[in-house]
């Protein structure tokens, strides 16, 4: 089954028009993603390959079904745009945009908490189910379909974790980059509970960084309620402390936001933490052998 | 974005958050001046971007006319964890009654607008939960939903302020602060201490506001507040260039592509037993401009003896980051070993770019990590 | 509660609504002086707190100073639906290009802030909606979200509004119009028309804002603005006297305790084949003094042929009623009979007293009301 | 089972030491509600009828389970006393309280949605399961425990149908008052679809009033979803246009908001509406027995 994204996904783009906008649409749909349309105020009736554009999701909407929609308007109109597919009821929210001020997604988080939406970023790649279709600017050519499922708060990091996966004979069920700011829309744990549901999933990697709890939340839940083998890396244990290591999220303010603490804490569950990127298939299979 | 102390306070002033009378100087002399002018004692408070000053000697108290001088040569120029003094405020003397700890900071763990307080002001709140932490409240609050008369109940209660006066005293400056925290969409507000002075007044002795970096860009009004003081020269020339750059101490200079493997990057170097001299994060696009700014800022680190890429194609093209190898090698003189991880979009053609330039490049990026310790070893 | 055009004006002034040049006159003689005083042409409009005056004659222009008698003489003293003019509001004539409809409502049947446009402004919306419904749009607005870009886009894609001059000059108006509703605790503001002038510029040349009354006693330095000019007398002395009632014209006065139950009982008086007098809800409370009011205020009516209790006992204490009744009829000279149902809490010490008075009663509301019709019948 | 108040439920009372607070406090007792404490802001630490008063609900949380709570506060406070408990947590929240703007209720409205929360009133008598427990200011002894559920707009019009009921032989599952306010917490869909869940519930009775669209809403429901007989009873036939019938909701502002109109519209869906209060329990019985 994979999550959240399939192969008949109905799929809205927000600034399709925008140069990032149409180039990932063209790549989003020679990956197989089913794009139904994309928004661009002021620039409905247009078309950017082949697919319609509308001035507002709520047009859209009257012409199309919409499941999901990836945003990729610039900062300043970002987060009207969030608001807007949550008004117009659009389950998946998938945005790739950086930049979003904190405060803003604070206020998007805590309104859909409970709510059934699911929203992924900002300040991510965006999600792929392989084999069926992609949301957001990953490279889909790495990825290949298979029973891990893949949650990470890195983009290239990410590639290279899945490059491993891949080559080492492990494909994906579902790979989800979250996105590096402090706050965003779905947490490692949101995520956990839909592997946990998802039977077409055997195992988890975890692919945490320096900065906030995610990764320590992520692990109790693994640990008392997932049920299934999980493998955790860990980026910047060489990081120093305050200083922002490019993702605005990955900062360390407090003790239990180092590398070392949350891979220790982790450990101390039973979960397994590789050293090296490359060293996470072999822990996995040894995970799920177990 | 950290603000000064003086920045921060002219901040609450707008918000009619009551703080001392001071000025800020930027000369000894313009303190000295400024001294002349005021009612003794005042006290000299360093300006720096950093916590600790006051253990550090940038914060001391003139008394008499005798003070001034030794005072003010010992402040200014005084060297506090890296950041050097070059100037202070200058504030009136305040007879304290009491002393608190206040800050609303943006909890990321809980998505919510946390409410600090502490019965011990004027100490690093770090130590006070560690040593008192009974004496922290921490109320978690929902931008939605609002500072409100339930979150005042429970600090009084915690705080156990009983007086009428001092109540209302403590809900304009709590409702002020979360104000300017929302209006100015801070990281954090924090006034250490906020003191309780005669006659039952609330007033702000010190100041320490952060804004968060994504929403600087739309601030209106506040441009003569943008300060990149907390950087280093190559940081900030970094940020300009559309890099992300931290210096460190090691030997092995890193040009990645993304933050996540910059960092996993850092962290084979070390794993492997070497020491990275830098993070830099070039980002997603395949601007070849961006290779070279990244390349003249290593080499600028006369520590670096060898240059390591790692690039993992997705958006960016490994032929673009060549290129950029290229005209970098043109442009600049670089003497350093370079070592190169290329793999993913374009791979092919961009190692045939490498191969041009006589270069050695490879597809896994644990060979060109063990490869560039190794070459620091020797 | 309902304001009248001028003080929705006012307010529009205050909230940066481009609104037209005007004043109050509470005479003929001041409505003459301010003409005198004016440019004309000048338009001098009846202020009720009721819709329909143009069509009543109430809103007339002045192009000359001939036309100022018998355009004065025929509005003051107007009677419009009931309501008598004893305010015209006399502004500056205007050259219309385009008249829009706006307004913002309370949509208790989704929960959302409706925001309702139509290019046919200076209709009727409700005529609109019937003859050309396609003309209206209606955005629903969460007030947790706000009036965001996404409804901007969608109001000006529905007007045909491409002039950007004139978007802004929108989004102002709508901003400001938005944030009144806010900070004001608006069931409704409208402008109906908006108008569009020569040279872009918009102008509200009507309001009808109605404040939600239950915030109403939030509201600060609102008072000058309460008015009770669409209650009756009787309906603003029940009120003060905490009681609900709205005068109807048939003559079975009620007093009910309990809203709903009020409401059934007039309706079981019709189903019957009577006519009630009035609604009129006693509340929950059992203060007689309440009772005494009610009874004041129906037996005013000179239509009442009977008057009927219908109470059902719950924190309303029967025995409570059947004293209020006592003392009424002690104090007040009441001639006409009395029906009295009572059930419920204390029922039996209710029914002793009404039984002390001479009177009857019955637990039945059904035979209670069964008998007023009939007795009004014979 | 009836609906959301059982014998068990512990119950806070928000206000409880004002003067409608004590008394209610006192008078659900005797019900048998199983009030655990109650909250006066500047007032904790004493207790009424034996229950201890706490200063917020976040105290009497750390002390006590709490379910739900019922607000007495008058007007200037009951918008924080129902914020309060939504972020304290408590899944039911009845507003006895008259006089709360519909902003403010919008704004609380919109932000449960969807949300496990359920919110009855403002300006409502609240609610009973008889034999169980109430919550509320309804008059306890005229309720029998049954299988009828009651959910009507009005307070003293419910204990005439009430009263009506139990004398026609038909016991309650849970009787509420939502109140008389145009923006309510629970309207009747949603209660309508909480009796659907529960075995004891075998008819509902729904009172409805002039003013809003509630009753047509919840027409469709029990039409296409409910599956249980259904009679209704709407007030106000004799009731003017625009006049504020003592409810601050109990107004005709259009045309589909008139007693005929609904009553129309709820008999055209094939929904037996009784012209008199007293005429309830007899179209019951036919509804049941077909």
């Amino acid at each position: 089954m994979a999550i959240l994204l399939h192969k008949n996904t109905n799929v809205i783009v927000q600034g399709i028009t925008g140069r990032d906008g149409s180039f990932h649409t063209r790549s989003m749909l020679d990956y197989g993603t089913n794009i139904v349309g994309g928004i661009t105020p002021g620039k409905g009736g247009l078309s950017v390959e082949g697919k319609p554009v509308f001035n507002s999701v709520h047009n859209a909407k009257k012409e199309l079904l919409v499941d999901a929609t990836i945003i990729f308007v610039p900062p300043k109109f970002a987060v009207d745009a969030v608001w807007e597919a949550i008004e117009e009821e659009v389950k998946l929210i998938v945005i790739i945009t950086e930049g979003l001020p904190a405060l803003e997604m604070m206020k998007i988080k805590n309104y859909t908490k409970g709510k059934d939406i699911n929203i992924i970023g900002p300040n991510c790649p965006g999600l792929i189910t392989p084999g069926e279709a992609k949301m957001g600017i990953l490279p889909g050519s790495i990825f290949k379909k298979g029973n891990i499922g893949v949650i990470s708060r890195s983009g290239t990091l990410t590639y290279e974790v899945v490059y491993s996966l891949t080559n080492g004979g492990f494909g994906q069920s579902t790979v989800i980059g979250i996105g590096g700011d402090p706050i965003i829309g779905s947490r490692f744990i949101e995520l956990l509970r839909l592997f946990k549901e998802d039977n077409e999933t055997q195992g988890v990697v975890l692919i945490g960084e320096i900065g906030g709890n995610d990764e320590l939340v992520a692990g109790e839940y693994i640990k008392n309620e997932l049920g299934k083998p999980v493998v955790a890396f860990i980026a910047g244990k060489t990081a120093p402390k305050g200083k922002k290591m490019g993702h605005a999220g990955a900062i360390i303010s407090g003790k239990g936001e180092t590398a070392q603490s949350k891979t220790e804490f982790l450990e101390n569950l039973g979960i397994k933490v590789a050293n090296l990127p490359q060293e996470i298939p072999e822990f996995l299979k040894n995970e799920i052998n177990n | 974005m950290k603000l000064y102390e003086f920045q921060g306070k002219n901040l609450f002033a707008k918000y009619q958050i009551p703080i001392p009378k001071g000025k800020v100087a930027l000369t000894i002399d313009e303190a000295r001046g400024i001294i002349k002018g005021s009612i003794l004692p005042v006290v000299v408070k360093a300006q720096v971007l950093i916590g600790g000053r006051g253990k550090a000697g940038g914060v001391k108290l003139v008394k008499t006319m005798e003070d001034v001088e030794p005072v003010l040569n010992s402040i200014f120029g005084l060297n506090i964890k890296g950041y050097t003094v070059n100037k202070v405020l200058i504030e009136e003397g305040m007879n304290i009654e009491k002393e608190i700890y206040l800050s609303f900071m943006m909890n990321r763990n809980n998505e919510k607008i946390t409410l600090i307080t502490s019965s011990e002001g004027g100490v690093e709140i770090e130590n006070v939960a560690k040593n008192n932490p009974d004496a922290i409240l921490k109320l978690n609050i929902d931008p939605l939903v609002g500072l409100r008369s339930f979150h005042y109940m429970r600090f009084f209660e915690h705080l156990g302020i009983r007086d009428k006066t001092l109540k209302y005293q403590f809900i304009h400056v709590l409702n002020n602060m979360y104000k300017m925290f929302n209006e100015l969409s801070l990281g954090l507000i924090e006034i250490n201490p906020l003191v309780i002075v005669s006659g039952n007044r609330l007033i702000a002795l010190d100041s320490k506001v952060v804004i968060d970096d994504n929403a600087v860009p739309f601030l209106k009004d506040m441009d003569h507040i943008k300060n990149y003081d907390d950087m280093t020269e190559d940081e900030v020339n970094a940020k300009s260039s559309g890099l992300s750059f931290v210096q460190l101490d090691g030997n092995i200079g890193c040009i990645v592509n993304g933050a996540g493997l910059a960092m996993a990057t850092m962290d084979m170097i070390k794993f492997f037993g070497g020491e990275p001299a830098n993070f830099l994060d070039v980002g997603g696009s395949s601007n070849p401009n961006k290779v070279i700014s990244a390349l003249k800022i290593i080499t600028k680190d006369p520590n670096v003896k060898v240059i390591l890429f790692n690039i993992f194609g997705g958006i960016t093209r490994c032929d673009d980051i060549a290129n950029g190898i290229k005209m970098a090698l043109e442009k600049l003189d670089i003497s350093l070993p370079i070592i190169i991880r290329l793999t993913g979009t374009n791979e092919k053609e961009g190692v045939r770019i490498i191969d041009s330039l006589g270069l050695d490049s490879t597809t896994s990026m644990q060979d060109a990590v063990k490869k560039a310790v190794s070459m620091v070893g020797e």
